[in-house]
């Protein structure tokens, strides 16, 4: 027995093959390769950004100079490869800069929200108790704001401008992502490893550094990529009702907004910022999903 | 504790008219995936007779309860792939379609699972659960459906039924909710009752109450049960036939006396060392060592090979068949070729 | 059957041996243990009520014993466990770990307890954490309480190897990458890390299937003897109780019913409860069937138990006095075997009652 | 039951209360002196002074903040700088038209969602799933601002079928959404409107249901014989308390948030009136339609949370 001993306590057969050690970023990577619908929509999202980032070398034109013989033309006219608006400015140049306004008004308070609001869930799902009700019904009050209406509220009151729409955006993303963040959390929390490092005797930072965060990133993380597309789609919209961008910095939102006077003369420039809006605002949300599904791997 | 020694002698039945209830042969259950293709059955055969008990013994992951569901083609058309002839009672069900099989199904096959909790509607009342089976299969009114449903809450010995028909499937302790569950299965007096696990979620107090009532509604109502489980001693309390399986193959068949108490393959004789009783105190328990294979690996030569103490060369070779070991004792093993 | 046999091994992992009481002095006292969890309910919440899970538990577990508690669900055994380990709050206990009083000004700190005192968890999908590998969650115990990180995963390695895992196979692998089997002897060893002398397993091979949970029964015998371990085997399955107890613990509905050596126990049980627990365990003999169950019904709610004697409602042998009194546990002092069970006093009133 | 109802109308009052904190919190941090908009711009020293206390403006936050509550309680939230008519009756009757347009835009929705979805999860993976799914992506990525302009463009503009704007000859006073010739205004609008509802109730009528076929008690269903439209009558009953939900959510942000459609086919609603605030700085007028407007999403969800508890008997702590 004494030599046996061993071998009948290991567990698999020494013959056994293993597959290679994966760890959870690498396989959901994997599955992310065979997603060619998530490829595809990533890939458009990158030729956005890289067009919105080399918008002042390849733009054809100034996008805020006036060409004022040449008002609302159509695709194709003369240089104006996709048109001018209601001022006579390059469409194309403006849309390639307005590229720059929409994806910083998408992605910046995204990020901001999620450092918030994601530590204040952390916070408030690892704490429990009486930290966990303060934090949670102040995020309550400001969610019984409809998103619009908080983001119209808060720069229509504190006046517009980019910075002000942003910060608007900003705390209207925070309650949703602290929500998810503190649900989390609270779930992970009661799980029995979380007990184990407890038992072991591990102060709570080192618990919520080792055991929680690494299981709370990855919903937030889903959540907060979802919120990139409603984003763009509310900072636009800020800019259309004359919160956002402040003329005559070109902005996709703000573009829609004046070219609306020309629908019945131009009505395909009015419909091309509006693509522009769509289409980011489509690539993220799919890209969003195929996240999503490629990190819904059952552990 | 009172004993029933006469209990094994009991059923002879309509089993003496020859032709079996249940019929199985070369059953192949297959769920094919992008990745990979997990072959959970491997050509599984056996049959049954009227009011007989067959259980199907085995561990996690060795295809028994796939095989089961097999015979009620509850599996999801889409990622499985079944072959093989099943029948059960005059339906072919290996040629049945869906829609056939709806008519089977919760009738002439009904069945019971592991989790009360879990199986039964959360948002449906006991009794709507109940008569909506009695209405679907006899076309009655709702009215008979619900007399019906009392009548087996009665049967199933549920206290105060008028009171549970309202209930929801919450508002029951575990005990109740798989008697409930049992009231479902036979609400349509089925000639044969699958039986998934149905006591392990239970506490061993309820545990064998579930059993004895079991065993009573399958002696009074004559059904065949194929009765699914990983533990020795659940089967010893009911089966009249045993069928272990290993790795989605049986390995061993026969008699519940003969499988129990003079078991023929290593595994079976493995499971029986590794079952843990009170008077093996401080000796080491002669544990099966390794784990079972992955189902994902096609496996040539015997499956048990890389856990079995008495390997031989022509273990490697080829699948070993079912042979006979004693009259009706069968066993999947070299050592018996 | 083999007897156990001696072994030495590659890798001499350290031994707790800081006895402080000597061979008699208990490992464990536990006094007047109780947790009740509020039940609110109503317009504002108030409490109606209270989810009686531990209730007035008194116990010792001896050096170098296994102490089997069994119970069916919702007897309170895991919150017990729980509760020992300081994992929630007691509304009422004192606990002495080998003469010391735990978390009071003179005693010893729930920081050194915890590091004498580990648990093992029931093998579940959350016993491991899923982004981890497991060697990292073997050696967090001993980083947290100040090791290197190199020493501790140099112990991690050891440890694996001991529970029979090759490190340099398994040691980088996840959680999700192991079979049941193979996780409950990461937790294992896990639990092992930080060198204590008493370990709680909370169902621990409850999960497995019969021909693993022999390996990690074999296994934890073997452990418990090369670190000079105490046990607390919590279980609801009386065959593997009694295979591994020396003594046994039997709780109903929050409180203790029985508790004595495991001959005595399972030979000359003295309380109606664990009777019927006893006479539900299943024969392998097929020519032994039950017709009859030995009790019926289920446990009752924990919230708002029955008054007098928990068990009552499903006892045959219920009179007026079990619904009048509660019978205690230290009805005979100096009993090594009392049952809380008015049959056994013969002062109690009881007409079945022992003269 | 009851007493959860009754728990549940005690606890949208702190909710209330902070709303009504932050709207006020708004216009403290709000550029310019609100005495600035009420006075001529050549008034005296005295007669600002004069005016700070009449307004109670002397008087430490919180004071102020406990008055303007009080006036709001009662109906009286200010009078508007731009129509010199009280917000109260302005906001409210701009309110009636939003609601028509929203109850619309959600039961459109609901009704195509709820059924889309519920396919698409039987379905799981097979095209008529990723057909639905489509149709659900493009209705929360779409910009309904832009939505609603293509759509006039069409139907407007090129075919002259509907409207682009307005609320017809009649107004606003006395809508009837059964009388054709004014119905026909609020076509595009519900139409543009229920694009996001659309995809959002889809998506989460889908996930639900999906869930819920993925449960034990679906293989009993399937064991007991019911063929797909009973299992599917079983799967929705149990996701309806879920999706209920979100359409309540669905249905206030429509509320609160129709300002952009209501600008695009100028329907005299609430965001119509928002909308014509912020272009002409009027404060009071924008800060009783935000207060009003979450309110009544408040009481929306409020709402929504019994008709659950009505739906649902695992909802039924004492």
């Amino acid at each position: 027995m004494s030599v046996a001993s061993l071998s009948d306590l290991s567990a698999a057969p020494p013959t056994e093959k293993l597959p290679p050690v994966r760890g959870y970023w690498a396989s959901v990577g994997n599955r992310l390769r065979y997603d060619y619908l998530t490829i595809f929509f990533l890939s458009v999202i990158a030729i956005i950004v890289v067009l919105a980032i080399l918008a002042p070398l390849i733009a054809p034109f100034d996008p805020t100079k006036s060409h004022m013989a040449y008002r609302l033309k159509p695709p194709g006219f003369r240089n104006f490869m996709l048109g001018t608006d209601e001022l006579g400015r390059d469409m194309l140049s403006r849309l390639l800069w307005g590229g720059r306004t929409s994806l910083l008004m998408g992605i910046f308070p995204v990020l901001l929200a999620t450092l918030v609001g994601g530590s204040l869930g952390v916070a408030a799902g690892f704490m429990g108790g009486r930290t966990n009700t303060f934090i949670m019904r102040t995020m309550d009050v400001v969610f019984a704001f409809p998103s619009v209406l908080l983001a119209v509220a808060i720069s229509g009151t504190l006046g517009g401008g980019a910075k002000n729409g942003m910060l608007a955006l900003t705390l209207v993303f925070i309650p949703s992502i602290c929500r998810v963040a503190e649900s989390a959390t609270t779930q992970v929390r009661g799980l029995d490893f979380v007990e184990a490092a407890r038992a072991s005797g591990g102060s709570t930072l080192s618990i919520v550094r080792t055991h929680i965060l690494g299981n709370v990133l990855g919903p937030v993380f889903i959540f907060a990529s979802s919120l990139i597309s409603v984003s763009i789609l509310l900072g636009s919209g800020l800019s259309f009702l004359g919160l956002g961008v402040e003329p005559p910095t070109p902005d996709w939102g703000l573009m829609l907004s004046t070219l609306r006077a020309g629908i019945y003369t131009q009505p395909l420039l009015c419909a091309l910022p509006g693509a522009a809006i769509f289409i980011t605002s489509l690539s993220f949300n799919l890209v969003s999903d195929g996240l999503r599904q490629a990190m819904d791997v059952k552990a | 504790m009172v004993y029933d020694t006469h209990a094994l002698a009991a059923p002879p039945s309509p089993a003496s008219t020859g032709t079996p209830l249940v019929e199985v042969r070369d059953l192949s259950v297959e769920f094919v995936s992008r990745e990979s293709t997990t072959r959970a059955v491997n050509g599984v055969s056996f049959s049954l007779a009227p009011g007989e008990v067959l259980c199907i013994i085995g561990e996690s992951g060795s295809g028994k309860s796939v095989t089961m569901r097999a015979l009620m083609k509850l599996h999801p058309a889409k990622h499985t792939r079944i072959s093989g002839y099943m029948r059960v009672a005059d339906h072919e069900v290996s040629a049945h379609s869906e829609r056939e099989m709806r008519d089977i199904r919760g009738s002439h096959i009904s069945m019971i699972f592991q989790e009360p909790m879990t199986s039964l509607d959360p948002v449906y009342r006991i009794g709507d659960q109940i008569a909506e089976t009695v209405v679907h299969h006899k076309k009655c009114s709702r009215a008979d459906g619900y007399a019906r449903a009392l009548e087996l809450l009665k049967l199933v010995g549920v206290p105060s039924p008028e009171r549970r028909l309202k209930a929801y499937p919450h508002e029951l302790s575990g005990g109740l909710r798989q008697r409930a569950m049992i009231a479902v299965a036979l609400s349509c007096s089925p000639t044969l009752l699958l039986a998934d696990e149905p006591t392990t979620a239970l506490d061993a107090t309820v545990q064998i109450q579930v059993l004895v009532l079991l065993r009573r509604l399958q002696q009074e109502l004559g059904m065949a049960v194929i009765f699914v489980t990983h533990d020795l001693s659940v089967a010893a309390q009911i089966a009249d036939k045993v069928a272990v399986m290993y790795a989605g193959r049986i390995v061993e068949y026969g008699s519940v006396a003969d499988v129990l108490q003079h078991p023929a393959h290593p595994y079976t004789q493995g499971m029986l060392a590794s079952t843990v009783s009170g008077h093996m105190r401080g000796q080491i328990i002669e544990a099966i060592p390794g784990s079972p294979p992955d189902m994902r690996v096609r496996i040539e030569g015997c499956s048990f090979v890389p856990r079995c103490k008495s390997v031989k060369p022509a273990c490697r070779r080829g699948t070993p068949a079912l042979v006979d070991v004693l009259q009706g004792h069968q066993a999947a093993c070299a050592n018996f070729v | 059957m083999k007897p156990m046999a001696e072994r030495d091994f590659a890798n001499p992992l350290p031994i707790n041996t800081a006895d402080r009481g000597g061979r008699q002095q208990p490992m464990l006292l536990v006094q007047s243990l109780k947790k009740h969890f509020p039940v609110k309910s109503g317009l504002l919440q108030r409490q109606k009520g209270a989810v009686r899970a531990v209730d007035n538990i008194s116990f010792s577990v001896l050096k170098g014993e296994t102490l089997g508690i069994v119970g069916e669900s919702g007897c309170g055994k895991s919150t017990l466990a729980r509760l020992l380990m300081h994992l929630i709050t007691a509304d009422a206990c004192t606990l002495v770990f080998d003469g010391d009083p735990v978390s009071e000004i003179r005693g010893i700190t729930l920081r050194d307890l915890r590091k004498n005192m580990q648990m093992v968890f029931q093998d579940s999908y959350s016993s491991l954490n899923p982004r981890l590998p497991i060697r990292n969650t073997i050696a967090y115990g001993p980083v947290v309480h100040g090791m290197a990180k190199s020493d501790a995963e140099r112990l991690a390695n050891d440890l694996l190897n001991r529970v029979g895992l090759r490190s340099e196979i398994y040691g980088a692998r996840y959680p999700h990458e192991l079979s049941g089997g193979q996780k409950q002897r990461v937790n294992i060893a896990r639990a092992l890390a930080l060198t204590p002398r008493v370990l709680i397993l909370d169902e621990a091979v409850s999960a497995l299937d019969k021909s693993v949970e022999a390996q990690v029964l074999n296994l934890l015998n073997e452990l418990k003897r090369d670190f000079n371990l105490t046990y607390l085997f919590i279980s609801h399955d009386l065959n593997v109780v009694q295979y591994i107890s020396d003594r046994v613990l039997v709780m109903y509905l929050g409180q203790v019913v029985e508790i004595g050596p495991v001959e005595e126990i399972y030979g000359n049980p003295r309380h109606p409860y664990t009777r019927a627990l006893l006479q539900s365990r299943l024969s392998m003999n097929p020519a032994e069937r039950v017709t009859e169950p030995p009790i019926g019904g289920d446990p009752p709610n924990p919230i708002n138990p029955p008054s007098g004697c928990r068990f009552r409602t499903r006892c045959i042998f219920a009179e007026g006095v079990c619904e009048a009194s509660q019978p205690t546990l230290d009805a005979v002092t100096g009993d090594r075997h009392p049952a809380a069970c008015h049959m056994t006093d013969p002062m109690s009133g009881h007409t079945k009652a022992a003269a | 039951m009851w007493y959860y109802a009754a728990r549940r109308i005690l606890m949208s009052i702190p909710i209330a209360l902070g709303v009504s904190v932050i709207c006020y919190t708004l216009v403290l941090l709000s550029p310019g002196d609100p005495i600035q908009a009420l006075l001529p711009p050549d008034a005296t020293p005295e007669e600002v002074a004069f005016l700070k206390r009449a307004y109670g403006f002397d008087k430490p936050i919180p004071v102020q903040y406990f008055y303007w509550l009080m006036r709001a309680i009662s109906g009286d939230l200010g009078i508007s700088l731009q129509t010199n008519r009280p917000v109260f009756t302005e906001v409210m009757g701009a309110l009636s038209n939003t609601i028509v347009i929203s109850v619309g835009a959600v039961l459109l929705a609901f009704s195509l969602a709820f059924a889309l979805g519920t396919i698409a999860a039987y379905n799981a993976g097979r095209p008529a799933d990723k057909i639905a799914t489509g149709i659900a992506v493009v209705g929360v990525s779409i910009p309904n601002y832009w939505l609603g302009i293509v759509l006039v463009i069409i139907f407007a503009v090129n075919l002259g079928l509907l409207p682009a704007s307005g609320m017809g000859t009649k107004g606003s006073t006395n809508f009837d959404i059964f009388d054709w010739e004014q119905a026909r205004y609020a076509i595009l609008p519900i139409l543009t409107m229920s694009f996001v509802p659309l995809g959002i109730i889809m998506r989460t009528t889908r996930s639900a249901i999906a869930e819920i076929l993925n449960q034990d008690f679906v293989q009993m269903l399937r064991a007991k014989g019911l063929g797909p439209l009973a299992v599917l009558r079983h799967a929705t009953r149990n996701a309806l308390p879920q999706v209920l939900t979100v359409m309540g959510l669905q249905l206030g942000y429509l509320v609160g948030g129709s300002i952009l459609v209501e600008t695009i086919f100028a329907w005299p609603g609430t965001g119509f009136l928002m909308s014509k605030a912020i272009l002409t700085r009027d404060v009071p007028m924008l800060q009783g339609a935000i207060l009003l407007l979450a309110v009544t999403f408040v009481t929306i969800n409020l709402l929504v949370d019994l008709l659950q508890t009505a739906v649902d008997p695992r909802i039924k702590r004492a």
